[in-house]
């Protein structure tokens, strides 16, 4: 593991920006191999289950990094994320199936709306601090959770959720065939999360967020406005949240009332910190890794080697929400800091 | 009395102590000099156990490293840490109940209330809102509450005015009597009036030991390892030495 | 009036389901500073438990065994999880959350392999099944035992927190640990006490629940966590007394609000928080939230 | 690793046919709250697919394999699992509980033109959603109908709908006003709000309406509560009360009120009235260990539409469909008929109360309702134009 | 008359009569408590003027009033004639304030030269400046932040997390951060700051005292106003022009130290033995 990081920071690959595009040079290449890894996807690279798959990991990637902005950057624990998540996946389909609009320009719109949002909350919500910032975005959240449950199914569809009009969505984006240019588009939201994330990381904004998080009286008498920093960091999350709700709606065809469920903004609180929060890496790998097992575990959980098992074992591996959570335990354990901060030998937090 | 053995301490990758060695007389005060960063707050807490250390620090006899903290603390060490370690939440009252012996509770109170008034008038206000000088009293308060078999005193005088810092002083000399103190100061007046015996440190290693008198007596040496020369004439500074040996004595 | 008089009782009844799960909580969040996700899998569980031993016995006797077997079962796992998972990440705050999430989702899915996904349902002694007459308003009995509970749990844990030093060794160890066991106290032991009696307090409320509903199902604590935290930060983490005011002020709103429409009902409690939260600034103690 | 085109997933296309045998792709839950319809589900699934192959599993020559994915009832997770199957070449995919899911795949089916049958999920709006999509259980709409018929002349009458404050709860007494309302009864509803922690709130609006006849519409968990309510606050007394007759493990679930109230049963053990299918389809799921409950029979009726349709070809998908369309044929509840027009299953529905007391409760049949009688309405237009085909 | 005295030691130029700090009748209560009582201070441009008194006198919390993180109670606070009692401290910051903490309050989790580059890019850019995402931490900013490491002996320890320090390095670093902001100012801006330091030598190495002493008196030749709350009386009477007294929350004197060391109040209740 050493030596496999300690090549990785030195050599050729020194630059930090060299390596990270190297990497997604790989994630492009992706659906062009036909490689099987047996265990861990059940088919070949470019099946379209498999792209399908890992475009989910890769949206969940980018909306980790987007909730690690605010939480691990800058100190702020918001628990109404998925409400931006919702808004950009619902606005879309609502302005698409309701009002006709076409899709990019629903997602335009969408987009749009969410920045308002994201201005209007963040500055409202930022004038309380800690657990109650919390609270009150999570107010927030479940405030929008229930607008999309029971506010008026006849556009949202309620707990069924609103399948996106599939006359709308362009040719190259529907059947199984296309699967590969979802999965691009996926990875061109990650590719922009990153930009974004890592740009403002090394930036003066940047430095002044981790600034907040560590000391904000600090900050403060150093003449910097600890309320407006936050609120960009707030309002620069909340729409590359909105904007994965896009993504994520167009890989599932249809909105689904669980983004706006407290427990998905949970979920990438996990992701974060599972990854490593406040690390450059560390909330996409987190992302990519609870995406796979999120929908890989049932595999393991249904899978005969499981089904052999005695009654004592098997109950409870039938389970992959048990597997998940065990999951989260023992990467606690063996990987303290998150994962980037175990195997990342010394990759230390983000510092431009 | 308390005995160091070639302690040493590795924080964040980096060694800090290489091997210090010096022990503290069964009674008195043993001042712990040096410059910033030379390792006395570590010193202090890898005798608390707060450290992971190695070598032997032995209380009586006792060997203390490998012991959790709070049974070192058991034995009799009472600590006042430079960041003071005031629980800022809690109430004046409140951090003085904590350290309460079992035994006895409230024996100590009249005497800490006698030396730090303030203490007794703040009872209900949370530590964290007191001034520095009086979360200093505070921390100072705290330990004479219990009965001590060591006191490791990490700059007690550190944001008093000079006023209270010589009754500070006097009540170490007190306390010194009978209960050995290992005593971190920077004010060197405060050092000359309590401290028999000085340890000097330099980047993690023991650069002298022996009597307060001939180290400060010697400005030659005093330059080179505190890098003042207590010579260079000091109005103040002599006065309060002077008030403090009064108190002191008196 | 009747209405008044029912809507009025059986929000008590729910503000004291409130507090039931939220003492716990506001117990290990606040004077641990332990963000428990994993306290409504110790609510289900206890509700479990208490719902099988009581299924054995039928009958008031078995109605409070059952209630102590759900009480130990959540003081059980608490103590144990606070020695396999909390105690070893102490100032790691964050893992702790990741720690107690998975927990959280593990703990139900495991209830679910054991009891099945479908509700279990819990028969009441008849004392307890039916409701008492109250100026014309029918009032389940089961609400008068969850409010006597509640109240009784209230008095104890002041009593306990009030008397006690653990209380102000845990929240002073909250603050600087070195400096607490540099006094020689071991905070461990309080640590563990506090999260086991939050446990017990989970335990019960669990338990209770399944009364309440006449029936248990393994996601019934995580349902009720959200709820739990709003109670606790409105009265104020910490705050056992704070804890029980918010608990009656959400059950009171939530039941008229629930009579006047059923999507005022539905938004009434995180109105209510936001509107607390960021008018006053303050928690209902008055507390900084 | 070889390199391909990155569509080459649907090189595998058809793959799954060659050698006469035939992949049927199975999306249900098998985790989660929903797991113990999707394991009733399967059990008749697969009772089916033996009765029809003699315990060959060959079905007209062609060895059908059951490809089962537990969609964990995430829509996401289904999704990816249908774009899976039919990455593998499926042509037939079939199942799911969950409503939204249902619609998710079907839209995912539809999009990739394979006939996608779906489960026991109820919304009325899977009929006549795409041509792809058929249904091999029934719909809230008939559950309403067949309520309708136990009252007799409904004009005048004042009935109440108690529902979720949710897309199940509301269409559902759109519903009931649409079919009870249809013949003459005033509908009004009591809707509950998902988060409600105590229902005396809602019997107390109840009991102020005084309505003839209450129709409980329940999703909800916790069900014991709301019965539990209802009968001490006197509401079951007061008027007559019809709900849903849910699986077996739910029955306790009314505690004391069991015995108040008139069940609608989609399908309840021995409501077949022991005819050929259903003693089959028992006989397989209580030999493997298995036992039959409420929608054992959408997974028997599933294999048989399956069978239908790979008899008319193993991939042409329009064959299949055009198979299916207007087919009509016996089953575990009796007659069932898929309309051509927009696919809905006609089928017979049922009566019940249930006997005993306590926690054993035996559902005993009333009487079943004729297929035609709880017919939803024929879409005036087609739902379809020869749209995707 | 307490600019004369200024004046007359000639620090204040004569084109700017308007003092650099005034406090008007500034008062803070608090938890039933009258921590300050009506101070009324004027400080003139350029001086250098000592705070002292017993423990729990007011001092800190007089800094936190004219700093803005506390709100007075009553009364004005005037920098450079302009009233900046209603803003908030960062809006004072660019009004003219700098300070330093009495308990050392840097950034742990940075290294020690992120500090001082924050501060100076955050003196660099102007109000919103540094809110511009595509703002980076300038060379400029860099050079002076590591100026200030150099003179505050600091530059071995850049690259260490500010939370690894020893006390002493932290309290080093307070002045370093104070220093670059300085540092990076035009030099009149940097002449017009006027700077709080709460007890820049409390735990400081016997040997840095005199060092750390030169260090704020080049400050002050800097041209800016200096306000010093010190327990160490030899720095106080080495550097102080004037010495201001609080006691129990109110202003017992302020005047030239001679003045102040005869003063017998000042004897008893603040340095306990007559001098
Ligand atoms: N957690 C840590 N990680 C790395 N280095 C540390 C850590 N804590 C202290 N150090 C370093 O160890 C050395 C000794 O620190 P220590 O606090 O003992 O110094 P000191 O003699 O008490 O100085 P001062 O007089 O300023 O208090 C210093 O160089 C300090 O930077
Ligand atoms: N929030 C508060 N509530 C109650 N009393 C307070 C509060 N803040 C400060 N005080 C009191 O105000 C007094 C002045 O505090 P301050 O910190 O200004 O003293 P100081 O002059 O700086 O003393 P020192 O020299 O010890 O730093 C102290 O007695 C303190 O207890
Ligand atoms: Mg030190
Ligand atoms: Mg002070």
């Amino acid at each position: 593991m050493n030596t496999l990081t300690s090549t990785w920071r030195r050599g050729p690959l020194a630059s930090r920006w060299v390596r990270a595009g190297l990497v997604f040079a790989v994630l492009y290449a992706l659906p062009y191999s036909t490689l099987r890894i047996p265990g861990v996807f059940d088919g070949p690279l470019d099946a379209p289950g498999v792209l399908q798959l890992l475009a989910v990991c890769l949206v969940f990637a980018g909306l980790a990094m987007s909730y690690d902005l605010l939480f691990g950057h800058t100190g702020v624990m918001s628990f109404g994320h998925g409400m931006f998540v919702t808004g950009g996946m619902y606005a879309t389909t609502i302005l698409v199936d309701h009002a006709g609009f076409g899709l990019w320009t629903s997602a335009a719109i969408g987009l749009a709306v969410a920045l308002a949002a994201a201005v209007v909350l963040g500055a409202v919500a930022l004038r309380v601090e800690g657990i109650g910032f919390a609270m009150v975005t999570l107010a927030f959240g479940q405030a929008v959770a229930i607008l999309v449950v029971s506010g008026s199914p006849q556009l949202t569809g309620g707990e069924q959720g609103e399948t996106l009009d599939a006359g709308a969505v362009p040719a190259v984006l529907s059947g199984v065939r296309n699967t590969a240019n979802l999965y691009w588009i996926a990875l061109a939201y990650l590719a922009v999360c990153a930009l974004v994330v890592w740009g403002l990381a090394a930036s003066m904004p940047g430095r002044v967020m981790r600034a907040l998080r560590e000391n904000e009286r600090r900050v403060e008498v150093l003449g910097l406005n600890p309320y407006l920093f936050k609120l960009l960091a707030f309002v620069v999350a909340g729409v590359l949240a909105a904007g994965g709700g896009v993504v994520y709606l167009l890989l599932l065809g249809g909105a689904t009332p669980t983004v706006s469920d407290s427990n998905f903004t949970l979920s990438l609180l996990v992701m974060a910190v599972l990854g490593g929060t406040g690390r450059r890496w560390g909330a996409m790998i987190g992302g990519v890794l609870y995406g796979y097992a999120g929908q890989s575990l049932t595999r393991v959980s249904g899978s005969s080697a499981v089904a052999g098992l005695p009654g004592v074992l098997r109950g409870p591996l039938e389970q992959p929400l048990f597997l998940l959570g065990a999951a989260f335990v023992l990467v606690v354990f063996f990987a303290p800091g998150g994962l980037t901060g175990r195997f990342g030998g010394r990759m230390r937090r983000e510092e431009a | 009395m308390l005995e160091l053995e070639d302690v040493r301490v590795r924080l964040g990758g980096s060694a800090i102590l290489h091997g210090v060695s010096f022990t503290v007389a069964a009674a008195g005060v043993t001042a712990l000099l040096g410059r910033n960063g030379v390792g006395k707050t570590t010193t202090a807490k890898s005798v608390l156990g707060l450290y992971p250390a190695t070598g032997s620090i032995r209380l009586d006899g006792r060997e203390l490293i490998g012991l959790p903290t709070h049974a070192v603390a058991r034995l009799g060490i009472g600590y006042v840490p430079e960041d003071r370690g005031v629980f800022a939440g809690l109430t004046v009252a409140e951090n003085l109940r904590l350290a309460e012996p079992r035994e006895q509770p409230k024996a100590g109170y009249p005497r800490v209330y006698e030396l730090f008034p303030v203490l007794e008038a703040r009872a209900a206000q949370p530590a964290g809102t007191l001034s520095g000088g009086e979360q200093q009293m505070l921390a100072i308060g705290r330990i004479l509450l219990r009965r001590n078999r060591l006191l490791v005193v990490d700059e007690p005088t550190k944001g008093l005015s000079p006023k209270v810092a010589a009754e500070v002083a006097r009540a170490l000399k007190e306390v010194a009597e009978t209960v050995p103190v290992l005593l971190i100061e920077q004010n060197l007046s405060v050092v000359r009036t309590l401290a028999g015996q000085a340890v000097v440190l330099d980047t993690g290693r023991v650069a002298h030991r022996g009597a307060t008198r001939d180290l400060l007596a010697d400005p030659a040496r005093t330059n080179a390892l505190l890098g003042v020369s207590t010579a260079r004439a000091d109005p103040v500074r002599a006065d309060t030495a002077r008030a403090d040996a009064r108190g002191g004595t008196a | 009036m009747t209405t008044v008089l029912l809507l009025t009782a059986t929000g008590l009844g729910v503000a004291a389901l409130y507090f039931l799960v939220a003492s716990g909580l506001t117990l290990i969040f606040g004077l641990m500073d332990v963000l428990n996700f994993a306290h409504g899998a110790f609510v289900g569980l206890g509700g479990y438990v208490g719902w099988t031993v009581a299924d054995r016995l039928p009958g008031s006797p078995g109605l409070v065994l059952g209630l102590l077997a759900g009480v130990a079962a959540g003081a059980a796992t608490a103590a144990v999880t606070e020695l396999a998972v909390i105690r070893p990440l102490y100032g790691r705050p964050l893992d702790q959350v990741l720690a107690t999430v998975g927990l959280g989702l593990a703990i139900p899915a495991l209830l679910q392999a054991v009891w099945g996904a479908d509700a279990r349902t819990w028969t009441l002694p008849g004392w307890l099944a039916g409701t008492v007459g109250l100026f014309g308003a029918r009032i389940p009995s089961v609400r008068f035992l969850l409010i006597g509970l509640a109240m009784a749990l209230l008095l104890g844990l002041r009593l306990l927190l009030g008397r006690t030093r653990a209380g102000l060794v845990v929240r002073a160890g909250v603050e600087d640990r070195e400096m607490v066991t540099a006094l020689g106290i071991d905070v461990r032991r309080a640590n563990l006490a506090v999260f086991a009696l939050g446990g017990a307090a989970a335990g019960l409320g669990g338990a209770l629940f399944g009364l309440y509903q006449g029936s248990v199902s393994p996601g019934d604590g995580t349902s009720l966590l959200v709820y739990a935290f709003v109670v606790v930060v409105l009265g104020g983490a910490g705050s056992i007394t704070g804890t029980a005011l918010a608990a009656v002020a959400v059950g009171l709103v939530q039941q008229y609000a629930d009579y006047a429409s059923a999507s005022l009902g539905d938004e009434s409690v995180v109105i209510l928080l936001a509107a607390v939260l960021l008018l006053r600034r303050r928690n209902l103690r008055g507390r900084p939230a | 690793a070889g390199c391909a085109s990155p569509t080459g997933g649907g090189a595998a296309s058809n793959a799954a046919s060659t050698g006469s045998s035939v992949k049927i792709g199975i999306i249900t839950a098998e985790s989660g709250p929903y797991a113990p319809y999707g394991e009733e589900y399967l059990a008749g699934l697969k009772a089916g697919l033996s009765y029809l192959s003699n315990g060959t599993d060959v079905i007209d020559g062609h060895k059908v394999q059951l490809v089962i994915d537990d969609d964990a009832d995430s829509p996401a997770t289904a999704v990816a699992d249908a774009k899976d199957l039919i990455g593998q070449g499926v042509d037939m995919i079939g199942g799911t509980v969950d409503s939204a899911i249902a619609l998710q795949v079907a839209a995912v089916a539809a999009q990739n033109k394979v006939l996608y049958i779906a489960g026991p999920a109820a919304v009325d709006s899977l009929d006549g959603l795409n041509r792809y999509t058929f249904r091999s259980g029934r719909e809230s709409y008939q559950d309403i109908a067949t309520a309708g018929t136990f009252v007799g002349d409904l004009t005048g009458k004042k009935v109440v709908v108690l529902a979720q404050d949710s897309e199940f709860g509301t269409a559902n007494v759109a519903g009931v006003k649409a079919v009870l309302g249809g013949q003459g009864a005033s509908v009004s509803s009591v809707l509950v709000p998902l988060s409600a922690t105590d229902f005396t709130p809602f019997t107390a609006k109840i009991l102020a309406a005084k309505p003839d006849l209450l129709f409980v519409a329940w999703a909800g968990t916790n069900a014991t509560q709301m019965w539990t309510t209802l009968n001490q606050q006197g509401v079951l007394s007061a008027t007559k009360v019809v709900t849903g007759l849910a699986n077996t493990a739910t029955y306790p679930a009314t505690g004391p009120a069991g015995s108040k109230i008139e069940f609608l049963a989609h399908y309840f053990p021995g409501a077949g009235g022991g005819n050929a299918y259903e003693a089959a389809m028992t006989k397989t799921v209580t030999e493997s260990g298995g036992t039959v409950d409420l929608f054992t029979p959408d997974g028997f009726t599933a294999m048989q539409m399956f069978a239908h349709a790979l008899e008319a070809s193993p991939t042409d998908v329009s064959a299949m469909i055009k198979a299916l369309e207007g087919w009509s044929f016996a089953g575990v509840e009796g007659q069932y008929t898929v309309r051509a027009a927009d696919h809905a299953l006609l089928q017979p529905e049922f009566e019940a109360k249930l006997t005993g007391s306590g926690t054993s409760w035996i559902p005993q049949l009333v009487k079943a309702v004729d297929p035609n009688t709880i017919a939803p309405p024929v879409p005036a237009t087609p739902a379809w134009s020869t749209s995707g085909s | 008359m307490e600019l004369r005295t200024a004046e007359a030691r000639g620090t204040v130029p004569a084109r700017d009569v308007r003092p650099a700090l005034a406090l008007a009748g500034l008062g803070w209560r608090v938890g039933g408590r009258t921590v300050l009582d009506e101070v009324t201070l004027e400080v003139g441009p350029g001086e250098l003027l000592a705070v002292i008194g017993p423990n729990g006198a007011g001092k800190t919390s007089l800094f936190n009033l004219i700093s803005g993180l506390t709100r007075p109670s009553g009364g004005r606070i005037l920098v450079h004639g302009r009233d900046v009692t209603a803003l908030p401290a960062h809006r004072r910051v660019r009004a003219g304030l700098g300070r330093t903490f009495q308990t050392s309050s840097v950034l742990p989790g940075l290294t020690v030269a992120e500090n001082a580059q924050l501060a100076a890019q955050a003196a660099l850019s102007g109000p919103y400046g540094s809110l511009k995402p595509w703002g980076w931490i300038g060379p400029k900013a860099r050079a002076t932040a590591a100026d200030a490491l150099a003179r505050t002996r600091l530059d071995a320890d850049a690259a260490r997390r500010a939370g690894s320090l020893s006390h002493g390095g932290k309290r080093k670093l307070e002045l370093a951060i104070l220093l670059a902001g300085q540092g990076a100012r035009p030099e009149s801006a940097a002449a017009g700051q006027v700077l709080l330091l709460d007890e820049p030598m409390a735990g400081m190495a016997v040997e840095e005292v005199p060092e750390l002493t030169a260090l704020i008196r080049e400050i002050h030749a800097g041209g800016a106003t200096i306000l010093m709350v010190e327990h160490h009386m030899e720095v106080v009477l080495g550097l102080a022009e004037r010495i201001a007294v609080l006691h129990h929350g109110a202003l017992l004197a302020c005047d030239v130290p001679e003045a102040i060391t005869e003063n017998a109040v000042v004897r008893e209740a603040y340095l306990g033995e007559p001098l």
